[in-house]
């Protein structure tokens, strides 16, 4: 695999317009199809075709363990504390309109914020699946 | 009440029930794997199929369209698609173990193997 | 198209070709998702299905090795279920509303009020954004949970355990 | 303010839990974090039971949309009697793991544990509480992954494949019940439970409505074990580790009873379920063949957990036998016998992991002459099969004496027979354990003198104590399960 030069190259640029993409889907999914889910897809995509190119070892330079642990939780966290700032600011319990003066710009934001939880989450959950089957078949081959 | 009214219902149980089939029937760990997301996969279509207008647009609020399709199929659909794939990725990962504690994924090896460490102990 | 290569999933005992069949499945159905209007679906379905789940399904694969075993069962029983599914859900489904038929009670009961006062509640001219991140936000959180739970589940079962795992 | 929050605070607590122990990730702060949210939890129902007994149902709405547009939550008194069970159960199950699963997992697995367990505990609390179709799916999600995940953590290399047949058959039972909700969608354009009890008598489509029916109860049944769709239970019980073994068989099987019972009674109706098909024969009969065929099994394990796993099976028989008879009688011993037997068999299985751990397996070789090993803890297993068997002064008694009732009620005196000849055969399996512990001397896979260790003994032995107390002091157990029972066939909730 390390020889292929032409992969390495397409790899090198491809990969940043991917994690670009995903940060589009991310953001625009207000208006077009896509949103959080999709995005974190996406740039999980975008660093297993890493991994797959210059190998496991890089990818988890790149991402490294703990940081990808981490936002797994703290994806879940974001969105459970949006709900929680809801009932701090005297809604209910996810409520988005409490969040700023006027509702729908309320709205808007708790949108933001919840689809910016699925991304992190998403993202280092498909990661974190990635590693584990394929750090799995690494050591069983070296044994 | 014409039949093709009712055609895509009839694909999408045709799938559903392929994939079952395979669930039910077949005994490798990951085949049947397989299997379940297929069915899974089916119940996307149910959802979906019927909510789809014809000459409608997909439901993005814009000027000059008036018919949308259905969306709240599509955001149950979403959550169920997530849904399955968490269940594959676990299912997968079981059945990794099972490989590495039996040295086989087929369920009747398996079950053979129980039953003569049971018989041993 | 997609009953072809379901058909050829069952019929198929090399594990390999199962994967790919079941990936090519997923675009093919991710193309008619997306004849049916239900984009933001149809591109979850071809990042999740055909992405996502063939590259595990192969990871797994290479953990696991190849070839299926002939089956020994008869298949008479599996068969047997689902044929009674398959009078269940023609016998259900009969009675439902008939495709693209603008009058059907979900197209008149809850839908409407998406439809006309997404943009205007939320400021988000998506209304499947609309209704997945706050009408039915909640829904969505526990969406995520289910995924943090298969990822902190997949940490438990596959991470290298110091000790060796006791046979019995 | 806080109360009449709490209807959400009451999941979300625990749910918000799960990832702050993977970030604190040391053991011992993981363990304080999981238990003070499942006790918060414990709490909010208790208060949450309190408030519904004194006010009547309450409803919240989830980001301030009103139902059917956004998701509701609903505290009825049913609902508020499982989720007193559910967490209690919890935090029971919380505190006995802080010795049990430190015993049974390595140290880097221990956190990982507790994150499964906040969500197991969330995900049943979520699905009790909920007043949406599609959310409580979502919420059954949450708590069967986190339970596959718990039972493959189990030592022995069974648990894994317990833990894959729960799985799969757990999976297709999940799609089922999606499948059956899609149905009635489509019937009725709604996913609120309310708002489809109201909408579902004015469908067209009465034939969608029925397979909806069909789908739901074969997809919930295999999720509640119901005779003959109860393989996966047996193993799972037995190879899972002791606390989860507690917290699945006293928790999961019962809230999927209580989506049945949503379902049966409250969207579909008496008039469909039991008029139009004939799923109240359908129970009876798969509940009676249940009873009899699993108590039968019972009666030949060596494996004390796989025992009291088959007996699990007959012992929801007894309670779809209660939901069969449709009756205000039947309903209320279905009711109280769910929590009856929750509380039971949480004490049995807390019990059984305190041996396990000191024997190193609970097999009937390693009971022997246990009463004088462990006196405390073998008192304590008696007494929890006594509240099994339906020994008047236990728990399990009362139950039973409903379901008498309601069958002579129903002028079914057979049925009244057949419940206390069954009783007979929990006799059996029970006299086994103590001829086994008080009659044999101790063999050489009894452990030595000792109990288990207080973090294990103390929440089991409060169980037990919890058999007797509800045997004795029924008012609140039986009130409640009365009001559930009257509101269930009050028709719309």
């Amino acid at each position: 695999m390390k020889r292929q030069m032409v992969l390495r190259v397409v790899g090198k640029l491809f990969i940043p317009y991917m994690l670009l993409f995903a940060l589009y889907v991310q953001f625009h999914g207000d208006f077009g199809p896509g949103g959080g889910f999709q995005a974190g897809v996406i740039a999980a995509a975008a660093i297993i075709f890493y991994a797959l190119i210059f190998g496991l070892p890089a990818a988890r330079r790149l991402a490294p363990d703990p940081i990808v642990e981490a936002m797994v939780a703290l994806g879940v966290l974001l969105f459970a504390g949006v709900g929680v700032a809801g009932i701090v600011l005297g809604g209910n319990y996810l409520d988005y309109f409490v969040l700023d003066g006027d509702p729908v710009a309320g709205q808007h934001r708790g949108i933001f914020w919840v689809e910016a939880g699925v991304g992190i989450t998403v993202t280092g959950v498909m990661l974190k699946i990635f590693y584990m089957f394929a750090g799995r078949g690494r050591s069983l081959d070296e044994r | 009440m014409s039949a093709f009214g009712h055609y895509s219902y009839w694909i999408t149980v045709l799938l559903m029930v392929a994939g079952l089939y395979i669930v039910i029937a077949r005994g490798n760990l990951i085949k049947k794997l397989v299997g379940l997301s297929i069915f899974q996969t089916s119940v996307y279509l149910l959802y979906i199929a019927p909510g789809k207008l014809i000459g409608g647009t997909a439901p993005i609020i814009a000027d000059g369209f008036r018919l949308y399709t259905n969306p709240l199929p599509h955001v149950l659909i979403l959550t169920a698609i997530v849904v399955g794939v968490a269940t594959l990725a676990l299912g997968l990962a079981i059945a990794v173990r099972i490989r590495e504690a039996y040295g086989s994924i087929e369920e009747d090896e398996i079950l053979a193997a129980d039953r003569d460490s049971e018989g041993g102990a | 198209m997609m009953a072809v290569t379901v058909i050829t999933i069952v019929l198929q005992r090399n594990l390999f070709s199962v994967v790919v069949l079941a990936g090519i499945y997923s675009f093919l159905m991710a193309t008619v998702l997306l004849a049916l209007d239900a984009v933001d679906v149809a591109m979850t379905e071809a990042s999740v299905g055909a992405g996502i789940s063939t590259v595990l399904l192969l990871g797994a694969l290479h953990l696991c090795g190849g070839e299926e075993a002939k089956p020994l069962h008869r298949p008479w029983l599996p068969l047997g279920v689902a044929l009674v599914i398959v009078g269940a859900l023609v016998y259900g489904t009969f009675a439902l509303p008939e495709f693209s038929d603008p009058l059907a009670p979900f197209r008149t009961h809850v839908i409407p009020r998406y439809l006309e006062q997404a943009l205007a509640e939320t400021g988000v001219p998506n209304v499947v954004t609309a209704v997945l991140a706050s009408y039915r936000g909640y829904d969505t959180l526990g969406e995520v949970v289910v995924v943090f739970t298969a990822g902190i589940g997949v940490i438990a079962l596959l991470r290298r355990v110091p000790r060796r795992e006791e046979e019995r | 303010m806080t109360l009449a929050h709490l209807p959400a605070l009451v999941v979300v607590v625990p749910l918000l839990a799960a990832p702050l122990v993977v970030l604190v990730r040391r053991a011992a702060a993981a363990w304080a974090i999981a238990t003070a949210a499942c006790a918060f939890s414990f709490a909010a129902a208790i208060l949450l039971s309190a408030e519904v007994a004194a006010h009547g149902p309450m409803s919240y709405h989830l980001g301030n949309w009103p139902p059917p547009w956004g998701i509701e939550y609903r505290v009825d008194a049913l609902s508020a009697f499982v989720l007193v069970l559910v967490s209690g159960i919890g935090t029971a199950s919380a505190l006995y793991a802080w010795r049990s699963a430190a015993a049974e997992l390595s140290r880097d697995q221990l956190y990982l544990y507790y994150v499964m367990h906040c969500l197991c505990v969330a995900g049943l609390l979520g699905m009790t509480v909920t007043g949406d179709a599609f959310n409580l799916f979502v919420f059954m999600e949450i708590a069967s992954l986190s339970s596959y995940v718990l039972i493959a953590l189990g030592r022995d290399r069974r648990a894994l494949l317990a833990a894959y047949q729960y799985l799969i058959l757990g999976t297709i039972g999940a799609t089922f019940y999606v499948i059956g909700v899609g149905l009635l969608y489509l019937a009725t354009g709604t996913l609120n439970i309310a708002d489809l009890a109201e909408r579902l008598p004015q469908t067209a489509s009465t034939r969608a409505v029925l397979a909806a029916l069909a789908f739901i109860t074969v997809g919930v049944s295999l999720k509640l074990a119901l005779f003959p769709l109860h393989f996966w239970l047996p193993n799972a019980y037995a190879y899972a580790p002791s606390a989860v073994t507690a917290l699945l068989a006293a928790t999961a099987t019962k809230v999927s009873v209580y989506v049945l019972l949503r379902f049966y009674f409250g969207v579909f109706g008496l008039r469909l379920v039991t008029e139009t098909l004939p799923m109240a024969e359908i129970l009876l009969v798969l509940s009676l063949i249940a009873i009899v065929t699993a108590s039968l099994v019972a009666l030949w394990q060596e494996n004390l957990k796989r025992l009291f796993a088959y007996s699990s099976v007959a012992q929801i028989g007894y309670i779809t036998l209660g939901v069969s008879m449709a009756s205000p009688d039947g309903l209320t011993a279905a009711v109280v016998h769910l929590f009856n037997h929750g509380i039971t068999k949480g004490a049995l299985f807390l019990l059984l992991g305190g041996v396990a751990l000191r024997a190193g397996g609970a097999t009937m070789g390693s009971v022997q002459g246990l009463g004088r090993r462990m006196p405390l803890t073998s008192l304590a297993i008696v007494i929890a099969g006594l509240s099994l068997i339906g020994v008047p002064g236990t728990a399990g008694f009362v139950s039973k004496w409903y379901l008498v009732l309601g069958a002579i009620e129903a002028g079914r005196w057979w049925l009244a027979g057949f419940v206390v000849a069954t009783s007979l055969i929990a006799v059996a399996y029970v006299w086994r354990f103590v001829e086994a512990a008080y009659l044999s001397e101790p063999g050489p896979a009894t452990p030595g003198r000792g109990e288990a260790p207080a973090a294990m003994l103390a929440p089991a032995l409060a169980l037990a104590a919890a058999c007797v107390f509800f045997g004795l002091q029924t008012s609140w157990t039986v009130g409640s399960a009365r009001r559930a029972a009257e509101l269930l066939l009050g028709g719309v909730p």
